[in-house]
Order: C-alpha cells, then structure tokens, then sequence
C-alpha cells in the first residue's frame, strides 16, 4: 500500500517534470523540471532496492550533468526559445510516431504483466547493502567495460576542450 | 511505534534548534576571533561579551524590508535561497552524533536517520555519506540560480564562478573520501565511525586522519572551496563583485545565504570529524548519563577545534586569484586525491 | 506490491515524452536535455528489470548508460558552445546548413 | 622400407634463396657480390644434388618426401611433396650440373651488361623453378615449376626489355606456352576425374594393374592433352615458332633455358608419364609423328639461317624432335639419353657461340665472320668437338644417343626412321656450314654486304649488342678485325669442362651391339614404364650395327657437302639459292609458319577482343550497367534530397516513425507473446 502510494507520488513527479520540460519556453526551468524528475527517478530507484544507484544518479545526473547544463545556460544567456516553424515533418510525421510508439510499448507492457512477478519493497536485494556486490560485478565481471569508458571518458573531456577552446 | 515517532520529531526538533543555534553562535565567535585577530574586541555592545549579538542581528534581518529588484526572474529568485538552506540542513539529518540514548524507557539512536530495536545493533541508511554528497551537490543549484535568477552582472560572475568551483572541487572532495572508504568499506557513516574506535599501539588513536593525512589535507582544501570560504571564496568577493551571487538580495534571503553557508561549514566539520577523528570516540567516564552524553560533546569538541580552524585561517589568508583557484583544484588536488586512492588500493589489496 | 509493468510503463511515458520534447522544442540545449531524459527512461526500465531477475548487471549498465550521458553532455555542450559562438543563435530550425 | 633422410626440398630452396637475395638488396650489392652470391647457392645445391643421387643411388624404389597439404579440397589433396627416382635423379644432376657451368659462364659474358643483379636474380629463379619441376611428386606441383620456368624465360628473354624485339619475342613465348599449358591444365583435370589425385604413385599405382584395354579412350585423350603441353614447352610443331625469337635473350640464356633443361621439360615430362602414355598406343605414334615432323622441319629451317645463334635455335627444335620420336616410340630411355648428351653438346655449342659473339663484339651474322680458327683456338676446338658430337660421330655422345634413337624407331616404323636418317643428314650439313662459315675462310667482319634479308637478321642483333660493345673495357673502335680476342677464362673454362662432356658422355649408354651394355638404360628402366605390347622386329647386333654405319654415313654426307660448298667453292651457295630462288626463299622465311599463324589466329582473336569483347560488351553491356546504375542512382538520390533537409528535429522524427515501425512491425511479429 504504502508503495503504491510513494510509486505514484513519484511518478506523477516524474511525469509532471518531463511535462513541464517540455511546455516551459526557458530552457532554465526545463532544465530545472529535469533536475526534479532526476530527483523522483533516484527515489524510485530507492523503491526498486538500487540505493546506490539512485545516489549516482542524484551526484551525477543531478549534481554533476544538470549543473553543467545550467552553467552553459547562464554562460549563453540563453533566452526563452522562439517558436520558429522549420520542421512540418517533426509534427506530422514524429508526433503521430511518438504517440504510435507510446501506445505500442504501453500496449506490450500491460500483455506481459501476467509473465512478471510485482516489485515488493525488500525483496531485492537479499543483502542488506549491494553495494559490495555491485563492487564486485563491476570491476570483476565488467572491468573490461569499465576501463573502456574511463577511456571514453577522458577522450570526452579532451573533446569538449578542445571544442570549447575560442580559437586565437 | 509512537514512542518512535514522538522520538524522532524530538530529535529533528532539537538537532534543528541545536544546529541554528549554533550557526548564530558561529557568526559571534568569528566575529571575536577574528577581531582579536585584528587586534579588534569584536562585538561588545549587546549583552556580555557582545553574547547577544547574534539575536540581534537575526531580528534585524527579519525585520528588515525584504526588496524584491524588478526584472528578476521571481519565481527563480525566491527558490534560491531557500534551495541553499534546505540542502545544508537536509544533510545534518544522516549525521550521526553517538550511541544509542535512553530517556523515559526510549531507547533511541543519536540520528535522525538512525533506527534501533531492542537487541539489534543501530541501523542507519547505508549510504548517508553518499547523501550528503549528492545533497550538497544539489546546493550547487541554490547558489547558481541566485545568481542567476537576479539578473545582475554581478551576481551572475558570482554564481558562475560559484558553480564553476564548486564542480570542480566535488570531485576532489569525493575522491579524497575514497581513501576513508577503503579502509572502512562501508557508506555508512555509523559504521565508518564505528571502526575508528580503539587505538592503535595502546596510545594513538584509531582515526583515519593518520593513515589519510593526505586524504584529510585534500578534504580540507575541498571543504574550504565547496563552503566558499577564504581563501577560495571568490563567489563573494567583495572587492571585485559587490558580494557575488547574493548581491541582490536582502534581510531574510540574504539571512538565507548567510545560515546556509555556515550550516555547510558546520556540516563538513561533522564529516570531517566522523571520517577522520573517530566521530565521537572519547575517553568515558563519570556516572551513566554522563556516559550517555561524554560522545555528544567529544563530537562537539571536535567539530569546534574545526570551526575554529575555519575562522583561524579566515583571519590569516589572503583570496586566491581565479585561475590559481582552478589550477590547484585540477591539477594539484585531483592528482593528488588519485594517487592517495591508488596508494591506499594497493596497500589495502596487498595486506588483504 | 507494485507490479513491474507500472515501472515499465513509467519509463515507457518518459522516454516517449524526451522523444516528443527532441521533436518540438527549438532550443539546442532543451533537445539535450531531452536525450538525457530518454536515457533517464532507459536506465529505469534497467533498474526495473535488475529489480525482476534479481540480477545486478542491470544496475551495472545504469552505470555505464550514466558515463555516456556525462561524456555526450560534456562533449555536446562544448558543440554548443562552438556552434553559438559562430551562428549567435540556439535554435536548431537556424542551424540547418549541416555546418558551422 | 627404411629411408635415409634426404631433405629433397633443400634443393631446389638454395637457388631460390639466392634469387631473393640478389633480387632483393642485388641492386645495392657490387657485381662481384651478385656474381658470389649467385654461384654459391647454385654450386651448394648442386653439391647437395651429388650428395642427394649418391645417397640413392643403389635404390631402384622411388624416395617420396611428403612436407604436407599445399592444397586440400574435399578428396583431393595436393601435397608439397618430393620425388627422386632414377629418371629425376638424371634430370637435377643435368640442371643443376649444366645450369652451375653456365652460372659460371655468365659471369664473364654479362661483365659488362647492365642489370648484373637482376640476370643472375632471374637466373636463380629459373634454377629454383626447374628444380621443383624436376623433383615434384605430383603434376600440379610439377606445374608450378613448369609455369615458373615459362616466366622466368619470359623474364630473361625480355632481359633488354628497353628492346621492342626482345620485349615482343618474351610475350610470344609466353603466349605460346599458354596454349600448351591449357593442354596440360585440362590433362590434368582429366586424371583428377580419373584417379582422384594428381600424385605419381596414385596415378601411377593403378595403371599398372590395368589391363590395356581398359578405358584407354580416356587415357589417350589424358597423353595428347599432356604432350599439347609438352609441345607449347618443348617448341614442337605446331607451337615451335616461339624458340628462335627467344633467341634475343642474353646468350647464356639460351643455352640453358632455350638448349639444355627448360625445353627438354616437355619430354621429361613425358618420359615421366610413361606409364599413361604406354597405355594409350595412338597417343605414343603421334607423339613420334610430332617428333618426326619436328627433327626435319626444323632441321630444313635451319640450313638457310645465317644468324648464328638462330642455327642453333633450330637445330635445338630439331633435336628435341629426336627426343619426341625416342618418346613417341616408346625408347623413353634413348629420349633421356639424347636429352642429356644434347644438354652437354647444345649447352657447348650455345655457349661457343656467345664466345665467338663476344670475341667480334657482338656480331651474329656467319656471313661475316670467318677465320677465327686462329684468332680464338680454345672456342674453336671446343666448338669443333661440339659439332662432330652433334653431327653424330663416333665416338663422341651425340653419336651414341642419336643412333639408340635411330635404332629403336626403325624397330618401330622404318618410315619414321627415315626421316630420322635424312635428319640427322641435315643436321650435320649445317652444323658443319656454321663450322665453315665461322672459323674458316677469311675473316669477313666489317664487310657489310646489303643482303635485304641479311638486314632483317642483323637489326635487333646491333641493338641488342650496341649496349655490350659500348661498355666493353676497350672501345668501341678496336671490334675492328684487330678487335676480334679470345673469351676470358671464366668463360672458356666452363666450355673447356662441356667439352669433355660432350666427349665422353655417350659412353654411359653404349649400345651391346658396339660392345657396350647400354648402361644407361638399364639405370633409367625401374623409372619408366614401356608398353606392355612387346617391341616388333627382334634386335640383332648385325642389324645394329649396319644402322650405325648408316647413320655416320649419313653425318659424312653432311660433312662432305657442307665442307664442299663453304669450304672449297663458297660462290656455290649464291649460285644454288638463285637457281632454286623460290624454296631457297621459303626456308629461309621459315615457311611463313609466322606469317600464316598471325593471319590465322593473332589477327581473328585481335578483331573479335576489338569488335566483341571490347567495344561490344565491355563498351555497350559492362559500362552501360555502370552508367545506367549510376545514373539510376542519381535520380533516387534527387528524390531523396528532399529528406535532407538539414533540421535535426527532421531526422529525428524520422527516427521516431521508423522506431514506432519497427515495434508496430515485432508486435505483428507476435514478440513477446
């Protein structure tokens, strides 16, 4: 009961901050409504029984990525978007494919309810913190993926500075 | 079940008042200290030793008008100050203080987050250090949008270098904490604190502060810039930008700011007093209530001598310039911070 | 007792709702936000499935899924930045010559 | 059975070794290293040669060495293996023995010619290629080697490539060749139908127990093919005509590709699948008739020739006829036999000539030559010992050789021994006048006399020396009549040791009726097969020895008339071509054999690649679907700009609709279910 009830306070959350994402005209309070719905995901998480996961994703999503967001906003200036028409196609070709995609997976999901077992609270992860085990997962099982995305990663940094960098 | 509610609203209530407090106390001591520093007396007038002054400030501030300038971004601009003191304050809630306490016949933990049941050791959530990582992570927020929202030249380089400082010295302060974990293997923070208690060789201590020094000095340096306070704290430097990101704002916000500010200072002490001076590990002794409360003010002591460093370095440093700011965070600090993890990984991997 | 397909469907509605932001917003820094959202949708049905195998490797790619999205952020804000600093403007329907 | 562990592949490796190190880092080396180089590896794997045949020497069996599957497909295998029984052990001693004289040789006679590494580099190579035909113990291996030979004597054919001629006579004898390879291939193809490999112990294995009737069709056809193949190499009629042009490639050369091993491969090849060709009696009598047709015809060529090497060039054809009619009449011995006392006497004689060549400064014409007896005595004798040997006088080798020849065709068919008689009567006559021409009478250098044909002869023979006769030591000027020096030793001394071959290597095989026991052949007989049908006429010494005495009647005959006309009255010969002007005309355009094939087949084949192939189908078909795809394309593409719009809130709703599609599409799949 009472995670029926967190599920759906952090849901609608969720969804009224991908909304608002998508109707407010700044891109500072779309951002900030991503900020939110980050926040709900990561509570989310909590309910799933991914405590780790939903810290990353509140230090790194929330804390780190969006921040970097902001800070390019405020960096721009950026003002509310104008309403230009150049894309006919992005309305009447994606919209009617977003909502057919929707309905489709939504569609799916509910079929295939019956084949999954209900979330309960607790019930994962047996241990009290899988901290450790996603320790060992991660750097036993997955190390090779791991160390390829650290590489990626600092080619990325090395990117963004060289691309930002105001040539002189 | 209601014993346990009644317990915890007690604690918030008075780990809130205690904290407040506190912070208004703060400001007096550093007043003081500072003042002696300069050869000054500090406030003298309102009360002895000035003791009152923090009362008066704090109803000056309510009772001041609260301006509001045109042409700022309102909603925004009301959010900041009260995103900036809601995160510092959220994140004292994980922040064990002690053991468990019994009053009236109700056993309960010295934290807000902590539960106990009878015969079962103190569960506190597994992941409070990460908490308040990511909590003081998302003050980062207050102080950009205050920048921003108030549409002011000033404000805006304020928050802009505020943010900017901040990400960049979040990652030197988690990696520096890295080093701790190792050695703990655990987020907990109860139970970080739990296994610094002993010595080693009978007389020194089992703090991580000796095997991290390195980490701790890290920490430090991280902790000084995240808080904005000298020598890192160009966001309100009042020499170049009237007083960065809270330039605009006035009584109560502004009051915001302030408390906020020194609720995260007092926050990284606790942390840092958890992490590395063993929490409240102390000598006990004395009748059982005194038992009970000897680990409250061991904790206190502790976060004291820190606050004290703040203001003893306040009085004594002079301001960075901004790219010597940045290049110490990224390539003195980070570094620095790697190679502690690694050095400790390795010595830890190879003892194991 | 919440059943899964409440999650999934949840990740569904926000990956959906990032797509038709990509599509409808003009503001270069909003479509990257919407991705970061459609990913956001991706590692919740991620988490969700961990949570139904009782299998960490799902929390694992969250992790991967969260790297990507910090080097796509990091490396797509500096773009941004470059292309402003050539066209003066945010809006995608006026950086449509497929060059700077 | 216990094998001792000769490691056959050695062999043929060590002048491939020497070949890439001078082809490689040659260019960089000075000659005397290239030189170094190139006769080491060629003296140690003829060493190891001698040390190989002494090692298996008593044995009659086969020595087969197996260094694993070069191709495996399904049942087929082709392994690189190894096989050393009598008939091979003859033919590396001969290649390798022959082949390291003449390495030796062309270190004096190319002293002087550009691209020292790149010859001996070739050479090598031919060497290595030779060896592996020689040694392979399957066919398709032998082919390797086969083909390997045809290039590297395109290669050094073609050696003054900056030379049209040269250029165009490599090509020619490499097109040539491709004909008769073509034969080989399908030959080859044909016992892969029949007996599942291409291995000689496999083929040959089950042939010896067939009974002779059985399905002798298809081995008839499997022989003609490999004796097509045999005739491309080993330039019998019809696909001769490459031979005498190859003759611009660098003397030396000539003597050991174009002389002594290369174009005897065809009848070693032959001689080795004498257990096929004994089964197929037809395709044996037209083996000889080729043979026949050849010696004569060439033979016939020869006697109007007055380039000197271009003699020689025909008398080898000729020769190689004899080995055909030795072959075709099933005295695959007697064939060997001739093969190698000709290897000895045509190595000998190719390389007088380069002497004599060399010593009058790259002059090729007889006509003006004359009197060298004097001048360069160490050529003259050898060179006299070498044509008493080929005219087939007693008792140097030719001699033994040919008249086994004689002797087993007449037991075979008196008509072809005939031709074989009146043969060896022509070879003789113009041996003799090459004889005459060149070391008596009086030295006629210089004496440009304006023969319309002669000049034909003489063009590229100029050009291809001017190179030489400019680089020499001394200048240009003293290749005067004073010019005319005997060859270095370096150059006398490998002639000097053919020599003495071609004395006494004949007396290996000397018949019983002479006294002899024809060792020779017993040697070779465990190696070959002979037809089951027992031989006709039964061999009496008397009868022997009569047919000796004819055929040195007839070599005397040759002798006479040629010492008569180019010796004692030399205005004769003018006044004989000019009465008989128009046969005389014949001959001497080689019966426009050149002619009719380029009417025949070079001109059809040009017109149909022009008319067909290349402005039909490769202009109109082949470029017209490129240009009609191109084209198509372009207006797909003028559609499809319309897509590229260059809004990325475009592409991305076509992302979208294409995603919705495709889970549209798996649900309709029934995913899921």
């Amino acid at each position: 009961m009472l995670h029926q009830v967190l599920f759906i306070i952090f849901g609608l959350i969720c969804v009224g901050g991908a909304i608002n994402l998508l109707v407010q005209r700044h891109p500072i309070n779309s951002a900030l409504s991503l900020v939110v719905v980050m926040g709900a995901l990561s509570l989310i998480y909590l309910l799933l029984g991914a405590e780790f996961v939903a810290a990353v994703q509140v230090i790194v999503y929330a804390g780190a990525v969006m921040v970097l967001f902001v800070f390019v906003i405020m960096l721009l200036n950026a003002g509310a978007e104008e309403r230009s028409r150049g894309s006919h196609v992005a309305l009447w070709i994606g919209g009617p494919g977003v909502v057919v995609l929707a309905g489709m997976i939504v569609y799916l999901m509910f079929r295939n309810d019956k084949h999954f077992t209900p979330v309960t609270i607790g019930s994962f992860p047996a241990q009290p913190d899988n901290t450790h085990s996603l320790a060992d997962l991660l750097f036993k099982k997955f190390l090779l993926p791991f160390e390829i995305t650290s590489v990626l990663i600092l080619i990325a940094i090395m990117g963004a500075v060289v691309l930002a960098r105001r040539e002189s | 079940m209601t014993a346990f509610l009644i317990a915890a609203v007690v604690k918030i209530l008075l780990v809130v008042f205690l904290l407040l407090t506190g912070v208004a106390y703060m400001t007096w001591l550093e007043r003081k200290v500072v003042g002696h520093i300069q050869n000054r007396w500090g406030p003298t007038r309102v009360g002895p030793f000035g003791l009152l002054q923090p009362l008066a400030d704090g109803i000056k501030f309510i009772l001041k008008e609260d301006m509001v300038p045109d042409s700022v971004h309102k909603g925004l601009y009301i959010l900041a100050p009260a995103l900036a003191l809601t995160m510092s304050l959220i994140s004292i809630a994980v922040i064990p203080f002690g053991e468990n306490i019994t009053i009236a016949g109700t056993t309960t933990p010295l934290q807000i987050t902590g539960v106990t049941r009878p015969g079962s050791p103190i569960t506190d959530i597994n992941i409070g250090l990460l908490i308040i990582l990511g909590v003081t992570s998302i003050g980062v927020y207050g102080v950009a949008l205050a920048g921003w929202s108030s549409n002011s030249k000033y404000a805006l380089l304020g928050s802009l270098r505020a943010s900017a400082q901040m990400i960049s010295y979040e990652l030197a302060l988690g990696l520096s904490l890295v080093g701790v974990l190792i050695l703990a293997e655990s987020f907990s923070l109860r139970h970080i604190v739990d296994t610094q208690s002993g010595t080693w060789f009978g007389f020194l201590p089992r703090w991580y502060i000796f095997p991290q020094f390195i980490a701790f000095f890290i920490y430090l340096m991280a902790a000084f810039a995240e808080t904005n306070r000298i020598p890192f704290d160009l966001p309100e430097a009042e020499t170049e930008l009237v007083a960065g990101y809270h330039t605009e704002y006035s009584s109560m916000k502004f009051a915001m700011f302030f408390m906020a500010e020194y609720v995260n200072m007092i926050t990284v002490g606790c942390l840092a007093t958890l992490l590395f001076f063993g929490g409240w590990h102390g000598p006990l002794f004395g009748p059982p209530l005194l038992q009970a409360l000897l680990p409250v003010f061991w904790f206190s002591v502790k976060i004291f001598v820190f606050m004290f460093l703040y203001i003893w370095i306040r009085g004594t440093l002079p301001r960075f310039r901004y790219d010597q700011l940045m290049a110490f965070g990224w390539k003195f600090l980070l570094p620095l911070a790697i190679a502690n993890i690694l050095v400790t990984g390795l010595i830890v991997a190879l003892g194991a | 007792m919440v059943p899964l397909s409440w999650y999934l469907v949840l990740s569904a509605v926000l990956f959906c709702l990032g797509v038709s932001a990509f599509l409808l917003k003009r503001n270069i820094i909003t479509i990257f936000m919407s991705i970061e959202l459609m990913l956001n949708a991706v590692n919740l049905s991620f988490v969700a499935f961990a949570n139904q195998f009782h299998n960490l490797d799902g929390q694992v790619f969250v992790f991967f899924v969260m790297v990507v999205a910090a080097a796509e952020a990091a490396v797509g804000l500096a773009i941004i930045i470059a292309v402003f600093r050539t066209r003066e403007t945010l809006n995608v329907d006026r950086v449509n010559l497929l060059k700077l | 059975m216990n094998q001792p562990a000769l490691n056959l592949w050695i062999i043929p490796v060590l002048p491939l070794v020497g070949a890439a190190i001078n082809g490689l880092f040659g260019r960089r080396f000075k000659n005397s290293m290239v030189s170094a180089v190139a006769l080491l590896f060629t003296a140690a794997s003829l060493a190891y040669a001698v040390w190989v045949a002494l090692q298996w020497w008593g044995h009659t069996e086969p020595y087969v060495q197996s260094l694993g599957d070069w191709i495996s497909a399904g049942g087929f295998h082709a392994p690189f293996g190894f096989y050393l029984d009598r008939l091979s052990t003859v033919m590396m001693l001969i290649v390798t023995g022959v082949g390291f004289l003449i390495h030796v040789y062309s270190v004096g006679y190319m002293a002087h010619e550009g691209g020292y590494y790149r010859f001996f580099s070739y050479l090598n190579l031919f060497m290595f290629f030779m060896l592996t035909l020689v040694l392979a113990n399957n066919y398709l291996l032998m082919f390797v080697g086969w083909e390997g030979v045809g290039l590297a004597s395109y290669l050094l054919i073609g050696f003054f490539f900056h030379k049209d001629s040269a250029a165009d006579a490599g090509k020619k004898a490499f097109i040539v060749n491709r004909i008769g390879d073509f034969g080989f291939l399908l030959g080859m193809f044909l016992l892969i139908g029949m007996f599942g490999s291409l291995n000689f112990e496999a083929v040959f294995g089950p042939l010896k127990t067939y009974s002779p009737e059985l399905h002798w069709g298809i081995l008839t056809a499997t022989a003609l093919l490999l004796m097509v193949g045999a005739t491309g190499k080993s330039a019998q009629v019809p696909l001769y005509v490459w031979l005498p042009d190859a003759m611009e490639g660098p003397t030396p050369v000539s003597a050991l590709i174009h002389a002594a091993t290369m174009v005897t491969a065809g009848v070693y090849m032959i001689a080795r699948s004498s257990p096929i060709f004994s089964r197929a009696p037809h395709a044996l009598e037209i083996v000889a008739l080729v043979g026949a047709i050849t010696a004569i015809f060439a033979a016939t060529m020869g006697m109007a020739q007055t380039d000197i090497k271009r003699v020689l060039a025909y008398s080898t054809i000729s020769q190689l006829g004899y080995m055909f009619l030795a072959c075709g009449v099933a005295a695959y011995a007697a064939g060997i036999f001739h093969l190698m006392t000709h290897a000895f006497f045509k190595a000998l004689l190719f390389l007088g000539a380069g002497s004599v060549i060399h010593a009058v400064g790259g002059e090729q014409d007889m006509r003006r030559m004359g009197g060298l007896r004097k001048l360069i005595p160490v050529t003259f004798w050898v060179m006299t010992v070498a044509t008493f040997a080929i005219a087939g006088f007693p008792p140097l080798s030719g001699f033994f050789s040919k008249d086994e020849i004689l002797w087993r065709t007449y037991l075979n068919s008196p008509v072809l021994w005939f031709i074989g008689v009146v043969t060896a009567l022509l070879t003789s006559f113009y041996m003799f006048r090459l004889w005459f021409m060149t070391f008596f009478g009086d030295l006629r250098l210089g004496e440009v006399d304006i023969g319309e044909e002669a000049h034909k002869a003489d063009a590229p023979v100029q050009a291809q020396h001017a190179p030489a006769a400019h680089s020499h030591g001394h200048g240009a000027e003293e290749h005067g009549h004073s010019g005319v020096h005997e060859s270095p030793w370096i150059m006398l001394a490998p002639l000097v040791i053919l020599a003495i071959l071609s004395v006494v290597g004949g007396w290996v095989g000397i018949p019983a009726a002479l006294g002899g026991s024809s060792h020779f052949e017993h040697f070779l007989a465990p190696a070959i097969q002979a037809p089951l049908t027992a031989e006709a006429g039964e061999a009496t010494a008397r009868l022997e020895l009569t047919f000796a005495g004819i055929s040195v009647a007839a070599a005397l005959i040759g002798f006479f008339f040629a010492w008569l006309l180019y010796y004692k009255r030399p205005e004769l010969p003018d006044r004989i071509t000019a009465r008989i002007h128009g046969i005389y005309l014949l001959v001497l355009h080689k019966y426009h054999i050149d002619e009719g094939y380029d009417q025949l087949f070079v001109k059809p084949l040009l017109a149909l690649s022009t008319y067909v192939f290349w402005r039909g189908v490769d202009q109109e078909i082949i470029d017209g679907t490129v240009n009609g795809a191109a084209s198509a394309s372009q207006q797909l593409g003028r559609g499809l700009r319309q897509m590229q719009s260059g809004n990325i809130r475009s592409y991305a709703a076509w992302v979208a609709a294409g995603g919705a599609a495709v889970i549209v599409y798996m649900i309709w799949l029934g995913v899921g279910k």
